[in-house]
């Protein structure tokens, strides 16, 4: 099969950009890209764009062709690619297999959200169009109450501490302290989230990820091209999978299979283990949930997530540093965006360049992006060689 | 906002909603709810029929709403459960009564209540809800 | 590159579905696929589905999820995909892809829109989605609206006639008199079309394809597993391409430079010309688009497509046989279903085993699905033979 | 329904939907309305200033809205027209005063109307419109 490689990316500030519309945002991170690749929009083949509800958001569909007009780039192929907050690594993955098919050479994937021209209330309710709006949203769950309910039972099987829990937002605002694009820059403490607003019990504020405006975009090339590109950063592995859109549906509500299906595909492409990821990027919309991921991702045995945690192993100097520059709940989780978001924070600490932002030494890096309580998942695996 | 209502939706859903009406594959007994219009098991070769769940059950996990959705936000704090059904299958559910009485495993019955309002259309929402059984 | 085939095809009733919903309907389009191909749900290893609007008609989003769930097909990877009226016929390129990537073997693809759950005003609203909401819907403009100003364009500049566009629905009509899965199976004359009432002038209510409930779904295939079904028709050509998706934006518009690209990049691919193609399926959500379209495509000259019309050249024993199955005006318009159903039609004819509705000796067939007013254009041109 | 305005969303285009204010790229000369961040044409070479356009303009193709989106229905029947800019681009806008008058090629000129109400909000919409010139 015909290898793929990044070799542009970037994403604008994450916050709250109450003067810049989704179109300006697209653009920018877009433009971010192609600086970053030192290529012109001529050279782009196709788009890929991963987007979650710009319908609900802003009242938009079709924003791939939007992105396309308002970058200069038409009439290439536009494509938006949508699975609630897994979009983004969804519409990465497309543009692999555009490239593998041996259609285009070239493409960008982007992702993009604006998701603060509504209220606070309304972008909750949208989100919810993740869920089972039949079984799920009609009774009045949230994205947070869903997560409250496997925390409640996680912490019920294996002992997982509200502490734990709280870890996670400390570990993760204290890599977004290091990152100038993140929403929320600054540390917070174990405390401040227990004494946070509860949202839904267990969780509460701090455990999570904010409401945020924000796009990402990579520049992908084949493995021919790849080679006149500096510091190229080679796509090992892409697995995606699908598990019952309500939560209730599932055998289990402390793992996820989507991850778990998605993680071994990836792993078996990479022809790599657990144990040879040296920088890993998951998907903490809510803090149990990296908790869950460092578990189905195989970093620990199931149930010792919270344990992990606690032994600090994913800090930036830890065994399995996660979430370095921040995380969603840190950088801010704009829900389309934040997939690419992750791939690009593992292929700028793959290049080795990243600054303050730095682990040093990494050579494999993973990103797991979810959708909705876990019936998308995707999970890709890049490295500096191949 | 994304949860929609509508005549023809609810009209489609009733008996489900309503009456914790259910499907079964009688070629291999598994039961369905929601229900399903066909059997992943057995596929082509199932055969769906009607069924009616009891209502009875046991909290398999639950959380307490504190931040609600647009429709749901005079009802905070509601108690929202997934409950495991006698008959063999999960359901999400909210849980009425005493917020403190509610724990994991703690059996639940079946009682008909107002859900939500929707004020786009003035309607008024019913269904199932659950209460702890001491 | 690695060819693809369609081996299983089938859409449901298209119509007002008020006793069934968006995951019924797609389950049932998936099955007819499935049963059609002779396999079995387990046999399936990714799933792709254009839809639309789903978070406005029905509140719901994460589709490809759900319809994965609904058909026991989970954990396999379900991707959406959206270009508002092009979603499936972009969604059934990236199930092609998939293929030629070498990813997959056996993918089905599928479009689905559940649109009467709504009222027509907020049906109409929502469908304004796929145009630019802060220039075009934002002033008051509608669908009719745009394709009116094409039309008044046409008119003007090639003395295209109210006529001919009548006689382009009065074809549909006919052809979809024909078709028991069509929403509106009868046939209707100038005169009614004339005589119906105004929507956007020049265009009437019988100009324009109808709010519609429905799904349609294909296996597709690789060359090699090919082998082993009856009668694949192949895919020749795939070609898609954007513009801005404002109107206003565009230099010309009396023709749609996204579909020029795309019909240029399908012909290519496939090795044939205009005059090779035997049976066209084009995209008439109003009739003075299938002018348009009959025009971008080379069936005759710029400006010609109204007399091309009014010479029955579209008739389904004229020189070119147009939309033979009833077309968007007579089978319906379920927005993110009709790229699939184009396709399905095209396939069934080059079957040669398509009963009433059959072309005799069809071997080779075109599908022209647009979104919006022609900010994407998707081409496929199929083949008995390859 | 999808045209959604939000306050931000109407602050970011006040200059745009108020006064016609758009850009220029003054490598190329290219002048863009609705205003764009950048010269598709020169790309990282151009360099964008705001453009402050006449409003003067000719008809390029119109026609009477009769069935209107949600916001609209009480202004039908309404002109709704593309109008080529003197400065050198189009736009999508209405056409007051006698739909009868209204054809392609004719000269416009642009006024400051009342476009919509948005019920939701309690807003109403003012924005530019055009009237045929004699
Ligand atoms: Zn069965
Ligand atoms: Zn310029």
């Amino acid at each position: 099969m015909r290898r793929v490689a990044v070799i542009g990316a970037g994403y604008t500030k994450f916050g709250e950009h109450w003067n810049k519309s989704l179109r300006q945002l697209s653009t920018e991170a877009g433009a971010l890209a192609l600086e970053d690749a030192k290529l012109e929009g001529k050279d782009i083949q196709a788009l890929y764009i991963g987007n979650m509800s710009s319908g609900h958001f802003i009242g938009q569909e079709h924003v791939a062709a939007l992105a396309a007009d308002q970058s200069g780039l038409t009439p290439i192929p536009a494509t938006r690619v949508e699975a609630a907050c897994a979009s983004s690594a969804l519409a990465f993955r497309q543009a692999v297999l555009s490239i593998m098919s041996g259609k285009h050479d070239i493409v960008i994937a982007a992702g993009a959200e604006k998701m603060t021209d509504i209220t606070g209330a309304s972008a909750l309710s949208t989100l919810m169009g993740a869920g089972d709006q039949e079984w799920e949203s009609s009774i009045g769950l949230t994205f947070a109450g869903l997560y409250a309910l496997m925390a409640q039972r996680h912490m019920k099987d294996y002992g997982t501490t509200r502490e734990q829990m709280a870890m996670v937002s400390v570990n993760n605002h204290k890599n977004g302290s290091l990152n100038p694009l993140a929403q929320h820059p600054f540390e917070i403490t174990v405390e401040k989230v227990l004494n946070s607003s509860l949202i839904a019990d267990p969780l509460r504020l701090l455990d999570c990820s904010p409401i945020t405006d924000g796009a990402a975009a990579v520049v992908l090339v084949s493995e021919e091209l790849a080679k006149r590109f500096e510091n190229p950063i080679w796509v090992l592995g892409s697995g995606q999978a699908s598990d019952t859109l309500a939560l209730h549906n599932r055998n289990s509500m402390t793992e996820m299979l989507s991850t778990k299906v998605a993680a071994k595909i990836a792993y078996g492409e990479a022809k790599l283990k657990p144990e040879n990821i040296d920088v890993v990027e998951v998907h903490d919309c809510f803090s149990i949930n990296e908790i869950i991921a460092i578990e189905d991702l195989g970093f620990c045995e199931k149930g010792q997530g919270g344990k992990f945690v606690e032994d600090n192993k994913i800090a930036r100097d830890g065994e399995r540093p996660v979430n370095t520059t921040g995380g969603l709940k840190s950088i801010g989780h704009p829900v389309g965006a934040t997939g690419i978001r992750q791939i690009i924070d593992i292929v700028k600490q793959l290049r080795g360049t990243y600054g303050s932002l730095q682990i040093n030494g990494a050579k494999t890096g993973l990103a797991l992006n979810i959708g909705g309580s876990g019936a998308t998942a995707a999970v890709h695996i890049l490295g500096r060689e191949y | 906002m994304p949860y929609k209502s509508s005549v023809p939706l609810f009209w489609r859903l009733k008996d489900a909603k309503y009456s914790l009406v259910g499907t079964k594959c009688i070629t291999c007994n598994q039961v369905f709810f929601p229900p399903a219009d066909f059997c992943p098991q057995c596929r082509r070769k199932g055969k769906i029929e009607k069924f009616q769940f009891s209502g009875n059950g046991e909290v398999v996990s639950y959380t307490v709403i504190r931040v609600a959705p647009e429709g749901f936000e005079k009802y905070v704090p509601y108690v929202v459960a997934i409950i495991q059904l006698d008959e063999g299958t999960r359901i999400s559910g909210q849980i009425i009564g005493d917020i403190n009485k509610v724990e994991i495993e703690k059996r639940v019955k079946s009682v008909f209540r107002r859900i939500t309002e929707d004020n786009d259309q003035g309607l008024i929402h019913y269904g199932i809800k659950f209460e702890i059984v001491d």
